[in-house]
């Protein structure tokens, strides 16, 4: 199977030499993020790997002449979103080692590997590894041919797809509406400060983990 | 002509499956999150790998779509672990099972 | 012609604000709401009647649809009204006797505990019938049926703390279920064959021979049981335990007839099988007789009446069956005036000896009922067929279709009039005349517990107005109300008026002989004047004749015990093998499997349910897997 | 931020960019292969039909507006106005709705408006009034529930008024990314309003897991969008069923492995089997209201998402997709039903129930014809209407703090509240599928629609499930309807009984109501012997009791039924001692006031019950769900 894909591009192999290296330094760069975020057990070193990745993606983006895309990719997810996580994990103190081992149900991690070992085989088979897009081309507009990318991409959403594009608004709104209620700290009336304190008392008990052995 | 897209595109579908894998088997709830990323960025690469493939603008788009809303998202997800983790020492998903049965 | 609309509008109003506010309106107001929606809605039925009256005879049918119900492709199930000559015949008399009746009540059910329950049931079974009557649809019919039923067994068990009234309750409710199933069959038999309900598209088509005789006799099945024939009628007598006004309305007037109408309006089916024509006027014979001979022995004045209610019906069918649908109506319509007489009259009697209903313990009534007593009379002498009272009239044409077609049938109809005279006239001479034997009872109760009996000079007291009115119209309907189809001097509406629903092709026209008509008149008028003549020699003086009141008799053939007894002896101890070991450890313990399963498969399937996201984030994949996993092997291939 | 206000900003953007760069227009005309670049006339500029996304711009600028409001207004002054300004933009969102119903052009023919990324058609429309009608009865009956949880604010009303704005979005989308991005609004407002109550533990619990999950699965979802678009080069859904209707895919794995992604995105959202995991421990922990807005909202628009991609994207593949919803319906309807009948907690089992409910939709999805599709329609229709009454009914029967949960809560309802009872009865009998009720009509319809295709197996599953759901629905009518005499309890001593008072954990492990001991089977074997008393028993009578049932159907039952009644505290116990009556009675009391049904939800309450029997006897609800779906 890649013997085919090499013999594929194999007459212009040098010329495109320099994609193939940009190729592989993302490949390997998204790979180990991933590898990274789901295998180490400390949070901050998580989302330190899923920063590589994200670069990873974005060089992979560079490659395929997604060029506004990568900008955007790295200002929002690395820029906004990682800072965002380590944040929390500061926030909420959990930057300590996760016993992965501790696990309440015995089947789920042997299952979990099992699982998406077989979906991605399973989704590699139906695409036969090199049989992906079969779609009438350019429905929504070339991506190639005069013009810059970011003109190309803006007068696609100005125009196809401007509902989308008015619907996030309504995301970002709900955003900060979610943001101002699940983070604001309850006033509470007189009348409700008692049964809060119990309240309160009630739930520092029921978050107790089982096992203060979990987070070593 | 540059790398083929099947190679994106089997990238994308590991990194889809790295992501469903490590949701599955990670019990603290941010990693669990950071791993629902990586399967949008996997769904990311995908669009702009079949984008490239159509020479067609649209998928470039719906990435520009994906970002957004991983963007409101990641808020919405933070805030609700905040506010349910603010007064905890672990952020376990196994910590929360009251409801069950 | 929206009055159409408020005919079951009205009683349906009624029963809702009763059910949801009858316990605020409290006891005069709730009746009285109860009397005016059944009074308006006959006022309703008039203005129909009338506005039809106003039509060519052939144009009186009018369409009314309220709302389709189930609209599906071909099939349209329709909630909707036919006003056609025999739907308003029977509405008339439905919400006539239905709303004295509620009247009545208002007098009757005085202090009692669930006053508004019980206008709340009247209203409902006004309106039930209403839509059973005046549905265009078998289906609607149906539904009015059932409702029906309903109202009947929330009725008979009123008093549902003695366990006679919820034993005979559940009785009325078995029964009719039996019935029941023979008129769902007729459905499916008709939905199957037609594909729709309605009366209009299926009175209409040409039926196969044992087709029909199915789907006629599923659906006599169906009136057997409401209407308390032969081999279904036991549930009546014992729902005499219901309030009197309810035995009146229900078991004399109105419910008892739904199997008369049900035969009446499917006589375009049942035309065509004869088998099924006399199966109706041979079954109805039958239950005459033998509903008259037992009526001979019975002690409780209800009972009696109950079991000459089964006799008439009887009679019904017998003029149903022999192809006189005319005679059967018209016996219906004055069976309703009579019989309802007698039943409110028996109720002011029971209430005027508070609650005592042993007709051994009663007599010398006359003196102290002023009202009741001529009403009994007149209802008396209406049932006993002695002219020129209402029964007389419609029983001779009955009788004349019997003979016509067969001599034995019309025998077993004049025996039955003998013998209906004969113990009417027992139970006229128990109640109302011979010496006063309520008094040393009334003292022995009195003793025992009974206060303030008779407490106004201790004499039994007439019932008040409300209950003394209807007696009197319906006294006045007992002795005019014949006129409805007289057969002189061209006075036969009922006859002319529901003409067009039994054209020839149906109902074929035959003709008696005018001599053999005289005669039939004589030989019946002898037989009761015989019956009567024969009862009052036998209990003018005596109150117990061991040897004109065989246990047999008493015990009504020991038809009820003996079932009872088979049931109570080898079928019972049968039912006890059944009951506990087939039925306790097998067909219960299927159905415990069955829901036992059910419930430990939830409980299995709860442990699903950890609670740990992960778990179900597991089970969300495992689905994506085997879906990805079903598509591959399709696009494999 | 508001969608009007975006959309003529942007709008003149695009003019103003489109006339300030003449250029982008001239590279259109320069290469033939970028025509598609400047379709819209050369120009940047779109037409935007607003009367065909009216809903929509209701609903979030409603939303805007009253997040303005409340910047503007001082805090608590006005405590009642927000449900008022939130039902008034529902209403008007409903009266837009119905003057869209009567002016979708071309007769049924919807058309693509806006860039092809909607649909402005009758079944668009219905979902419109259907999103509007939810968003008015939640309004409503949400106020009293956050004021007696002390949780009032103007968020609530705004994520509402959002998340209808996603639901109305995704029904009406005509290309997948709309479909995604209107599903992303719905649920990330839902996410909020599950996790709402701050102070219950239950409430957070349920936004998390609904947070982690819903996203999983959006991600599948989305990943499902990706493949597909490689493998027909269109979000859009009439392109794609373009593309499919003329070519042969040279390789249709790829599509559809996409189509069974976004089978499971959707699936998700319509709580279908293998992917309901998370419906029981979301609507129990969720507030009560929301609950109800959840059920009837998300589940609505995930079938509206799911006949759109199937129905009209992915109609060609048919083949391919209508076996595996054979299979999820089938166990959809099953484990539902199966799961309801043990379950002990009044959301939890109407969670399972709602479940099972999806299964009956389904049953009409996977039929994929016309009469399925319309009788799908009318099912969420009227399902809106029993689930968002039936949770309102539950709110009032919890009480503060949703302490009162279990299904023992509801035991002697009639008596303390016959109009609540009835109204309950109603809607339970409206989910069992009991003649004239609007429940019957949309089980009716979904069956003959199964039959229509030769689905016969499928129909007698249904109909078998119908009766398992049947005797749960009837189990909690029979405790409504039973005496208040709680009689396991009044043979143990009162302490585990939950308390509103002290609002202990009721769920916890040692919480695990010990009453559990009463089987099932037992209540089942009961409950089929006072079926027929059951129907008299839905007469509130003079004792507020039904009477003649309980002697009629009471005496029906033999012996050992009725010690099984007995057992399981559902028939008045006429033998019992003075003193375990007492404290039962004692303890009756304790559990509980009569439960407190606030003007606001009785109304609520009111037009569910109202809308469920007239749609049940009345077909003007048909018409319209078939109205919707001439259009296939």
């Amino acid at each position: 199977m890649l013997a085919a894909l090499l013999a594929d591009s194999s007459g212009q192999a040098l010329a495109h030499a320099s994609a193939w290296a940009v190729f592989a330094v993302g490949a390997a760069m998204i790979l180990t993020g991933a590898l990274g975020v789901v295998l180490l057990r400390n949070p901050v070193h998580c989302a330190l790997m899923l920063v590589i990745t994200l670069f990873g993606i974005a060089l992979e983006f560079i490659d395929q002449s997604a060029d506004f895309l990568a900008a955007v990719q790295i200002i929002v997810y690395a820029g906004a979103v990682v800072i965002l996580f380590l944040f929390v994990i500061m926030f909420l103190g959990v930057d300590r080692k996760e016993a992965i081992s501790a696990e309440p149900t015995r089947f789920q991690r042997p299952l979990a590997v099992l699982l998406g070992v077989v979906a991605l085989v399973e989704i590699l088979a139906l695409s036969r590894i090199d049989h992906w897009s079969a779609g009438t081309p350019s429905q929504s507009g070339a991506l190639s041919g005069p013009g810059s990318n970011v003109q190309k991409l803006g007068q696609a959403i100005y125009t196809g797809y401007l509902l989308p594009f008015e619907m996030t608004a309504a995301l970002l709104v709900i955003a900060v509406v979610a943001a101002v209620v699940l983070s604001r700290r309850h006033q509470p009336s007189a009348s409700e400060m008692s049964e809060l304190d119990q309240e309160e008392l009630l739930s520092a008990r029921r978050f107790t983990p089982p096992d203060q052995g979990d987070q070593s | 002509m540059s790398v083929p897209s099947a190679w994106y595109l089997v990238l994308a579908a590991v990194l889809f499956g790295l992501g469903a894998t490590g949701l599955l088997i990670r019990r603290n709830v941010l990693v669990m999150f950071m791993c629902i990323e990586l399967m949008l960025n996997a769904v990311n690469l995908t669009f702009v790998t079949f984008s490239r493939d159509l020479n067609d603008i649209g998928g470039q788009v719906n990435v520009f779509f994906v970002l957004v809303v991983a963007a409101a998202e990641v808020v919405v997800g933070l805030a609700i672990i905040v506010a349910m983790f603010r007064r905890r020492a672990a952020a376990t998903a196994d910590d929360i099972h009251i409801l069950k049965g | 012609m929206n009055a159409a609309y408020l005919i079951p509008a009205l009683p349906l109003i009624g029963a809702i604000v009763l059910l949801f506010g009858g316990r605020r309106l409290r006891e005069p107001l709730s009746g009285w709401l109860a009397t005016i929606m059944a009074v308006g809605s006959f006022v309703a039925t008039v203005i129909v009647w009338v506005s039809l009256l106003g039509k060519q005879a052939s144009a009186r049918s009018i369409d009314k649809n309220i709302f389709t119900w189930v609209p599906v492709n071909s099939l349209h199930v329709n909630a909707g009204l036919q006003l056609d000559p025999l739907s308003i015949l029977w509405c008339l008399f439905v919400t006539g006797v239905g709303s004295l009746i509620t009247l009545y009540s208002i007098g009757y059910m005085h202090g009692d505990p669930s006053f508004s329950r019980f206008f709340f049931l009247l209203n409902a079974f006004v309106f039930s019938m209403i839509v059973l009557v005046l549905a265009d649809n078998y289906l609607f019919s149906f539904f009015g049926w059932e409702g029906v039923g309903f109202c009947s067994y929330g009725l008979i068990g009123f008093w549902f703390d003695r366990d006679t009234a919820a034993v005979a309750a559940k009785k009325a409710f078995v029964t009719n279920r039996v019935g029941d199933y023979g008129f769902m069959i007729a459905l499916f038999l008709l939905f199957q064959h037609f594909g729709s309900f309605n009366y209009r598209d299926v009175l209409h088509s040409h039926l196969s021979g044992s087709f029909a005789t199915g789907l006629a006799l599923m659906l006599f099945l169906g009136a057997v049981g409401k209407s308390a024939q032969i081999p279904l009628y036991m549930w009546l007598p014992d729902a005499m335990e219901g309030p009197t006004p309810v035995s009146a309305l229900i078991h004399a007037a109105t419910m008892v007839t739904a199997g008369v109408y049900l035969v009446a309006r499917s006589a375009p089916i049942i035309h065509f099988s004869s088998a099924a024509q006399w199966t109706i006027s041979i079954i109805g014979a039958a239950t005459a007789l033998l509903a008259a001979t037992i009526a001979c022995n019975q002690n409780d004045i209800k009972r009696v009446l109950a079991y000459s209610t089964v006799s008439q019906l009887g009679y019904m069918f017998l003029g149903e069956g022999s192809g006189d649908y005319g005679a059967g109506i018209y016996h219906t319509v004055m069976h309703a005036f009579f019989k309802a007489l007698l039943f409110l009259s028996a109720g002011a009697v029971i209430h005027a000896l508070h609650d005592e209903q042993n007709m051994k313990r009663m007599g010398n009534l006359r003196r102290y009922l002023p009202i009741t007593f001529p009403a009994f009379m007149i209802g008396f002498l209406a049932l006993a067929a002695i002219p020129p009272f209402d029964g007389f009239w419609s029983k001779d044409a009955i009788l004349a279709a019997a003979w016509h077609k067969s001599p034995a049938l019309w025998a077993v109809g004049v025996l039955t009039a003998f013998l209906t005279a004969y113990y009417m006239t027992r139970q006229v001479v128990l109640v109302f005349f011979g010496q006063s034997r309520w008094f040393d009872h009334a003292k022995e109760r009195g003793a025992a517990g009974d206060h303030h009996v008779y407490e106004a000079g201790g004499v039994p007291h007439e019932a008040p107005a409300t209950m003394t009115v209807p007696l009197v119209i319906l006294a006045a309907a007992s002795v005019l109300g014949w006129l409805l189809d007289a057969p002189f001097g061209g006075l036969d509406f009922i006859n002319k008026w529901l003409a067009p629903l039994f054209p020839p092709t149906v109902a074929p026209a035959f003709s008696v002989a005018t001599g053999t008509k005289w005669l039939i008149g004589l030989v019946s008028v002898a037989f009761a004047l015989a019956g009567l003549a024969s009862g009052v020699a036998a209990w003018r003086r005596a109150v117990d004749r061991p040897r004109l009141e065989p246990a047999v008799l008493e015990h009504a053939w020991y038809i009820d015990e003996g079932v009872s007894r088979t049931v109570a002896g080898p079928l019972t101890r049968m039912a006890n093998t059944f009951s506990f070991v087939i039925d306790g450890r097998l067909v219960d313990g299927l159905v415990r499997a069955v829901s036992g399963s059910f419930a430990a498969s939830g409980r299995q399937l709860r442990r699903v349910q950890t609670g740990y996201v992960r778990n179900y984030a597991l089970g969300i994949s495992a689905g994506a897997v085997i879906i990805l996993f079903y598509v591959s092997l399709r696009a494999g291939s | 931020m508001s969608g009007v206000v975006l959309a003529t900003v942007s709008g003149l953007v695009a003019q103003t960019s489109g006339g300030s760069n003449p250029s982008g227009c001239a590279i259109g005309k320069a290469g033939d292969s970028v025509s598609g670049l400047c379709r819209a006339a050369n120009s940047l500029h779109i037409s935007v039909a607003y009367s065909a996304i009216l809903p929509v711009l209701i609903l979030s600028i409603g939303g805007l507006v009253l997040l303005a409001v409340s910047a503007v207004l001082p805090k608590r002054i006005y405590p009642g106005l927000y449900p008022v300004l939130s039902t008034v933009v529902g209403g008007v969102s409903l009266v837009a709705s119905v003057w869209q119903w009567y002016n979708v052009p071309g007769h049924g023919q919807g058309m693509v408006e806006i860039g092809g990324q909607i649909f402005f058609d009758h079944f668009a429309v219905l979902f419109a009034i259907l999103v509007s009608v939810a968003v008015i009865l939640s309004s409503i009956a949400s106020d009293s529930y956050l004021r007696r949880e002390g949780l009032d604010g103007v968020e609530a009303y705004v994520l509402i008024l959002m998340s209808g704005t996603g639901a109305v979005l995704m029904a009406e989308s005509a290309s997948l990314i709309s479909l995604f991005l209107g599903l992303e609004i719905m649920s990330i407002a839902l996410y909020v309003m599950a996790a709402y109550h701050r102070r219950r533990a239950e409430s957070g619990e349920a936004g998390l897991k609904y947070f982690l999950l819903g996203s999983f699965s959006s991600a599948i979802f989305l990943y499902g969008i990706a493949l597909v678009y490689g493998a027909t080069g269109s979000t859009e859904l009439v392109l794609i069923a373009n593309h499919l209707a003329t070519n042969v895919l040279s390789n249709g794995g790829v599509l559809l492995a996409g189509m069974a992604l976004l089978i499971v995105g959707l699936g998700f959202k319509v709580a279908a089997v293998p992917f309901h995991l998370w419906t029981p421990d979301v609507y129990q922990g969720s507030p009560t209201p929301f609950t109800g807005y959840m059920a009837a909202v998300a589940k609505a628009a995930g079938f509206a998402g799911l006949l759109r991609v199937l129905d009209q994207g992915l109609l060609t593949q048919q083949t391919d997709w209508r076996p595996v919803i054979w299979v999820i319906t089938v166990l959809t309807l099953v484990i539902g039903s199966v799961l309801a009948i043990a379950s002990r907690d009044l959301k939890r089992m109407l969670a399972y129930s709602s479940v099972s409910q999806a299964g009956y939709v389904l049953v009409g999805v996977q039929a994929a014809t016309g009469t399925g599709k319309s009788a799908a329609l009318f099912y969420l229709f009227t399902y809106t209407f029993i689930v968002i009454g039936s949770f309102a009914v539950v709110d009032a029967i919890q009480g503060q703090g949703e302490s009162r949960s279990t299904i023992w809560a509801v035991r002697g309802l009639s008596r303390r509240q016959p109009l609540l009872a009835a109204a309950m009865l109603v809607l339970l009998l409206a989910q069992a599928g009991v003649p004239f009720t609007s429940g019957f009509l949309g089980k009716f319809y979904v069956i003959q629609a199964a039959v229509g295709q030769g689905q016969y197996y499928l129909a007698v599953i249904a109909m078998l499930t119908a009766a398992v759901a049947a005797f749960f629905y009837l189990r909690v009518a029979l405790l409504m309807y039973s005496s208040g005499v709680p009689a396991v309890a009044a043979t143990t001593p009162p302490a585990p009984e939950p308390s509103g008072s002290t609002g202990d954990l009721p769920y916890g492990d040692a919480g695990e109501p010990t009453d559990v001991g009463v089987p099932a089977e037992r209540v089942g074997a009961a409950s089929a012997m006072t079926t027929t008393g059951l129907a008299a028993g839905a007469v509130p009578s003079e004792g507020g009791l039904a009477t003649p049932a309980r002697a009629g159907g009471a005496s029906a039952l033999d012996v050992e039924a009725e010690e099984d009644v007995f057992a399981a505290g559902l028939a008045p116990v006429p033998g019992l001692d003075p003193e375990t009556a007492d404290r039962a009675s004692a303890l009756d009391a304790a559990a509980g006031d009569p439960p407190y049904v606030s003007s606001t939800n009785a109304m609520v309450i009111f037009i569910s019950v109202a809308f469920t029997i007239a749609a049940g006897v009345s077909s003007f609800a048909v018409d319209f769900a078939k109205a919707a779906t001439t259009l296939f």
